[in-house]
């Protein structure tokens, strides 16, 4: 199979499906990119480049710079998608969520429900998370919990290329408004990516190892970490096994909890903070619905209750990494 | 515009029909929601619309079905303009299972996509960048449909409101922004809250053309639309229309109104688009009173029978409680 | 002692702080009201009457009515804590937070963070929250999660006019940013509420009922709703111990543990949807450090996942009731 | 305004050395940010200032410590202009312990309360707001002070700043809400994503006074800045002034900038306020070359320090990670 990068698995999962639907368009600050401009348009194709040559194949008309203001952008395109269309609208990072959140959580994800179940919103959210971009406390953050908590939102956390371009296109097909996440950390790691088009389903989880002494579950740049860590501890034969859910809502109960049903044991390793965070939220599903088979404490490894540092090695310590997954590991192991 | 007025008396008389029974329609209505709500049967709150009938009725008289709205907390009015069924949204606002979202929405929820009517909005600016939304699917299909966001003087301050224009003329979508001025945003009067001198000055200077009129003159209205309609229809490109209306009552039904003496209550109240409406038609003996009356009673009829079959209709089944959430999930 | 109203509670609460602090001030929407109005300013005292007569007694120096622009509220809020006013800025109700969530995420919450510790920010945030007000899904989220969630900020849920005062009186006097919020439901609740001013301190929890069989730990409204449950269960003899944390942020861990520790079982009630929730973050404090102690699976007792419906038979069915409350009761102590 | 500018040129020579200085700093400050983020000394993204000089230090020039200004992601020639240490800055930037912030805010996020500056801002659109509040902290303590809020051409288009202006007019508070029009917002221009002909315009037009200056002739923005100020400390009144720039790099450091032609860039590059103040002062002989290269040279040396510091400092110790997320918890 070729080998594409989880940024180009991006682009050639949206190209297909615009080229299949003409409903399908994309907007966003610098989409296009140098919309005004001497150079004219389609010269950036959004700033972390994954949607690059879009505006060369689909025009001004499918690929829309918009002026910086988040609320107009989700609210234009939840609009757009209640009549017809299916948007794909991009927030560049998830931090700035903070200026057009109501159209999200109040607006979006609510129409359906409020009006009897006679609004349809096939809205596609893509934006950036995670840190270790130094990048500071407003362009690091990993808020999968805020939409997660958010009926009426998909929550979609793409953990490689592959992954990404079929979850990108069950996205765009989805009729509900869905949240996709995408690691700016994993943008260049590359993968097999099929040329044809394909969907992987919402709410079922990957599991990327098996291993019957202790369950391991993380989400997006976190899968790799997980698996890193897990792949050192057999080593030493310490069988983890390694779940990445890929979307968050829904989620996948049933392999998880058929997971702790074998092993006993669980460690959530989650990159956002620890409070009413995704971790927590694993874990209490754990201790309500496998309580019976738990053979030690579910240890949750989170960032601190911190905003995210600037300088690299506060970041560094800030987000969970192999040194404290190991040590999680190794405590529910002992106890 | 005394022009603009002289070429709205030119409508057929039953335009000028359609127009007064909307109007009445949602005068009744209205006056129906308070005494249903005096006597306990609508749950939560309502804003009523009375008052400002000519601005809903007149924005809505040249746009089909296919055009779009996006409405207010204070919608029950819009939604009646744009046609919605009134014992569906009787039922509605009395949260009963057969409403036009069955229940889930409630006063300011309320939602009819087959109306145009993309929904109440209980948040002060929600609207207006879901109205520039349906106005960009318009653009995308070419099929010369216009979006309308209502907003209030209130929700002209919002920063969302703010936003929305300055996309619709950047992405060149037939969005027009009604701001129907009625004085207040609950308590506060819009002489405090709008620092600018003029909400249609304020929006002319985000580079889309603006107008105000007499939002309790039906006919004002309709020729203010028109320019706008001109403007979006043929040309693609947004518009702001601002309505100056008074509020006869309260923010809420209910709300005592300490803040406003009786005499700018009485002024407000002799401010009335209904009682101008008749005027103006009988005067040029395009309708006559009989008529007009006899539209009346058909229209009490009308409403006392959804009122009863709203109070008769069953609330939702509690296994709804979790449907409709998502399309699947 | 005197019986007060959790309404008039906070107030007596604000104003005796004003009274005592020159800096404090109060903004928001409708604060004083009738701003501009014939009848004149300060008629209104905020739409639920809780900041009644402060107007009067303050002037529009303190008591400022502002536009219908919540994100310019808290900003403003926020830039006048940190140059030295201690403002109580209102938002009516908290699901309005999604227009102005990034002047509390991301600024205020960070000011001081970001800035080395340069920073204060000694803002109070009053918000209103809880179903059962029959106000639809845009005016009836307990949002508490979404607040606990941010680094940086206090979350305080009073649930009683005792605590609503005292607490009330500590977040003025905090210099950090504090979310405190109001339950629409309690406003006319009464309690003996002492004259003077006095604090309720931040991170401990009120044991409400002690009991021996199984914790029960609510927020706010649900406080309330909890002890009713365990006043009706211990005529059968159950024993429950019913525990308010008063704060999510910070949080009464060890109040809690030590009650598992005594009881072996949990059962949280939480008026929010259930992902991400409060419910999941006590679960899982509890599911990591209180393990060994625990003989039954953490139930959560929440609101399904689903916005808030509008007609009264759904909206009292998604809201934790007494009849799921003590559903989970019994469930936990059968297992 | 030539008004304005000879008046300007009524300054001390004083002065005109200390707005030299402040101007130079901030190219030679960016061209070191530049040179060390190339060589990977500087971790994420820096946002230089190099073009803009003459507005940042004609806004700051009557300023005091006790003036508030807040800024945005391109701050650093803010916060030079406002009289932050340059050492403190570079460690900042670098992430280091020392640094203004102790390494944990970084380009995006500097902010020293000591100088009234109140804060880098990474959001758009994230500083006029908290400005508005520092201009109500002022009224309430009535000593004259002002708040200054920094945007760009992109920045005021989002609803934080709109609403910011309107709660300024409305509280009546002394706050200037200086907008940088520097043409880009990102890579998009400014006569794209403003849908209004003028900035200073539609800022008027929510009902504050408004001007637009030539933002690379420090007399002009200097000029500018007195008529806000007079308005700003003797009445109490906002004001939005608008200075248009040119970016003469990328909007990020090692942005290729392939949407912008050569003869563009040229034309760009050409505007320089630090030429052009050279050739005013010299022109009229209030300083002469020798001294402003002597001052060029000062400067080199503390830029030189700074970086040299800045490198050699330490990270933060890791048991900060946890520290000054409250003052008590
Ligand atoms: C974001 C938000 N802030 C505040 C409110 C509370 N609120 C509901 S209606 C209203 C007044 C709106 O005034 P205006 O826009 O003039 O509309 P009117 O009520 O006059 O029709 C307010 C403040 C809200 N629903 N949403
Ligand atoms: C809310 C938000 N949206 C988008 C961004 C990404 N971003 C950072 S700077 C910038 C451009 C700002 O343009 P302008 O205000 O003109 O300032 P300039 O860069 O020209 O100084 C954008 C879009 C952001 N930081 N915050
Ligand atoms: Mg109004
Ligand atoms: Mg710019």
């Amino acid at each position: 199979m070729p080998k594409k990068s989880y940024r180009q698995a991006i682009n050639e999962a949206i190209r297909q499906e615009m080229r299949r639907d003409p409903n399908v368009i994309v907007l966003g600050e610098d989409v296009a990119g140098g919309q005004g401009s001497s150079g004219g348009p389609g010269k950036v194709g959004s700033v972390f480049g994954v949607l690059a040559g879009l505006y060369d194949e689909f025009g001004a008309d499918r690929v829309l710079d918009t002026p910086i203001t988040e609320s107009a952008i989700i609210g234009t395109a939840g609009g757009a998608a209640m009549t017809g269309l299916r948007p794909i609208a991009e927030i560049m990072f998830a931090d700035f969520v903070g200026v057009c959140f109501d159209q999200i959580y109040n607006q979006a994800a609510k129409f359906r429900y409020m009006f009897g179940g006679r609004a349809k919103t096939p809205l596609v959210i893509r934006t950036t998370i995670g840190a270790g971009f130094r990048a500071g406390a407003q362009h690091s953050q990993t808020l999968h919990p805020l939409f997660t908590m958010v009926p009426g939102l998909k929550v979609v956390m793409p953990a490689n290329a592959y992954d990404a371009k079929g979850l990108m296109i069950e996205a765009i097909r989805d009729d509900d408004p869905v949240v996709f996440l995408e690691s700016k950390l994993l943008y260049d790691s590359d993968g097999e990516v099929p040329d044809e088009p394909y969907r992987v389903p919402f709410g079922e989880a990957n599991v990327l190892r098996e291993g019957k002494d202790v369950t391991v579950i993380g989400t997006g740049f976190m899968v790799a970490r997980a698996a890193q860590v897990a792949a050192e501890l057999a080593k030493s034969g310490i069988q983890c096994e390694v779940i990445d859910p890929r979307t968050t809502s829904p989620f996948d109960e049933d392999t998880l909890i058929e997971s702790v049903q074998k092993t006993g044991r669980l460690v959530v390793v989650d990159e956002s903070p620890p409070r009413c965070g995704l971790a927590a939220d694993i874990s209490s599903i754990v201790a309500e619905k496998a309580f019976k088979a738990l053979k030690a404490p579910i240890r949750k490894v989170t960032c601190p209750h911190t905003p995210v540092p600037f300088a690299p090695n506060l970041e560094d310590e800030y987000m969970p990494n192999p040194r404290r997954i190991e040590a999680a590991i190794r405590e529910v192991l002992a106890a | 515009m005394a022009d603009g007025a002289s070429q709205a008396l030119q409508m057929s008389r039953d335009e000028l029909r359609r127009a007064y029974r909307r109007m009445k329609t949602i005068r009744m209505f209205e006056e129906r929601v308070e005494k249903e709500f005096a006597a306990g049967n609508i749950p939560g709150f309502a804003h009523v619309y009375i008052g400002q009938e000519a601005s809903g009725v007149g924005v809505c008289h040249d746009l089909t079905d296919e055009d779009y709205i996006g409405s207010t907390h204070r919608g029950h009015g819009h939604c009646i303009a744009k046609g919605c069924d009134v014992k569906g949204m009787m039922l509605e606002i009395m949260g009963k299972a057969g409403g036009l979202c069955h229940g889930k929405g409630g006063s300011m929820h309320i939602a009819d996509l087959s109306k145009g009517m993309l929904g109440a909005n209980a948040i002060v600016g929600g609207s207006p960048p879901i109205a520039v939304g349906a106005a960009l699917t318009a653009k995308m299909r070419k099929n010369g449909r216009v979006s309308v966001a209502f907003s209030g003087d209130g929700a002209s301050n919002q920063g969302t409101t703010f936003e929305a224009m300055n996309m619709a003329v950047v992405l060149k979508v037939p969005a027009i922004f009604v701001f129907e001025n009625n004085g207040y945003g609950e308590h506060t009067a819009a002489s405090y809250a709008v620092g600018a001198p003029s909400i249609a000055e304020r929006a002319r200077s985000f580079g889309l053309m603006a107008d105000c009129v007499d939002g309790s003159d039906f006919f004002a209205v309709v020729d203010g639309m028109r320019r706008a309609l001109d403007r979006a229809r043929s040309e693609g490109l947004p518009y702001a229309l601002e309505t100056t209306c008074t509020r006869h009552l309260g923010h809420f039904v209910g709300d005592p109104q300490p803040y406003r003496t009786p005499d700018e209550l009485a002024a407000a109240r002799a401010v009335d688009p209904i009682k101008n409406f008749r005027a103006r038609v009988t005067d040029v003996k395009l309708l006559d009173l009989a008529e007009l009356d006899g539209i009346d009673a058909e229209i009490a009829a009308e409403i006392e029978d959804a009122a009863q079959a709203a109070l008769a209709a069953p609330f939702p089944d509690l296994s709804t409680l979790e449907t409709d959430v998502y399309s699947r999930y």
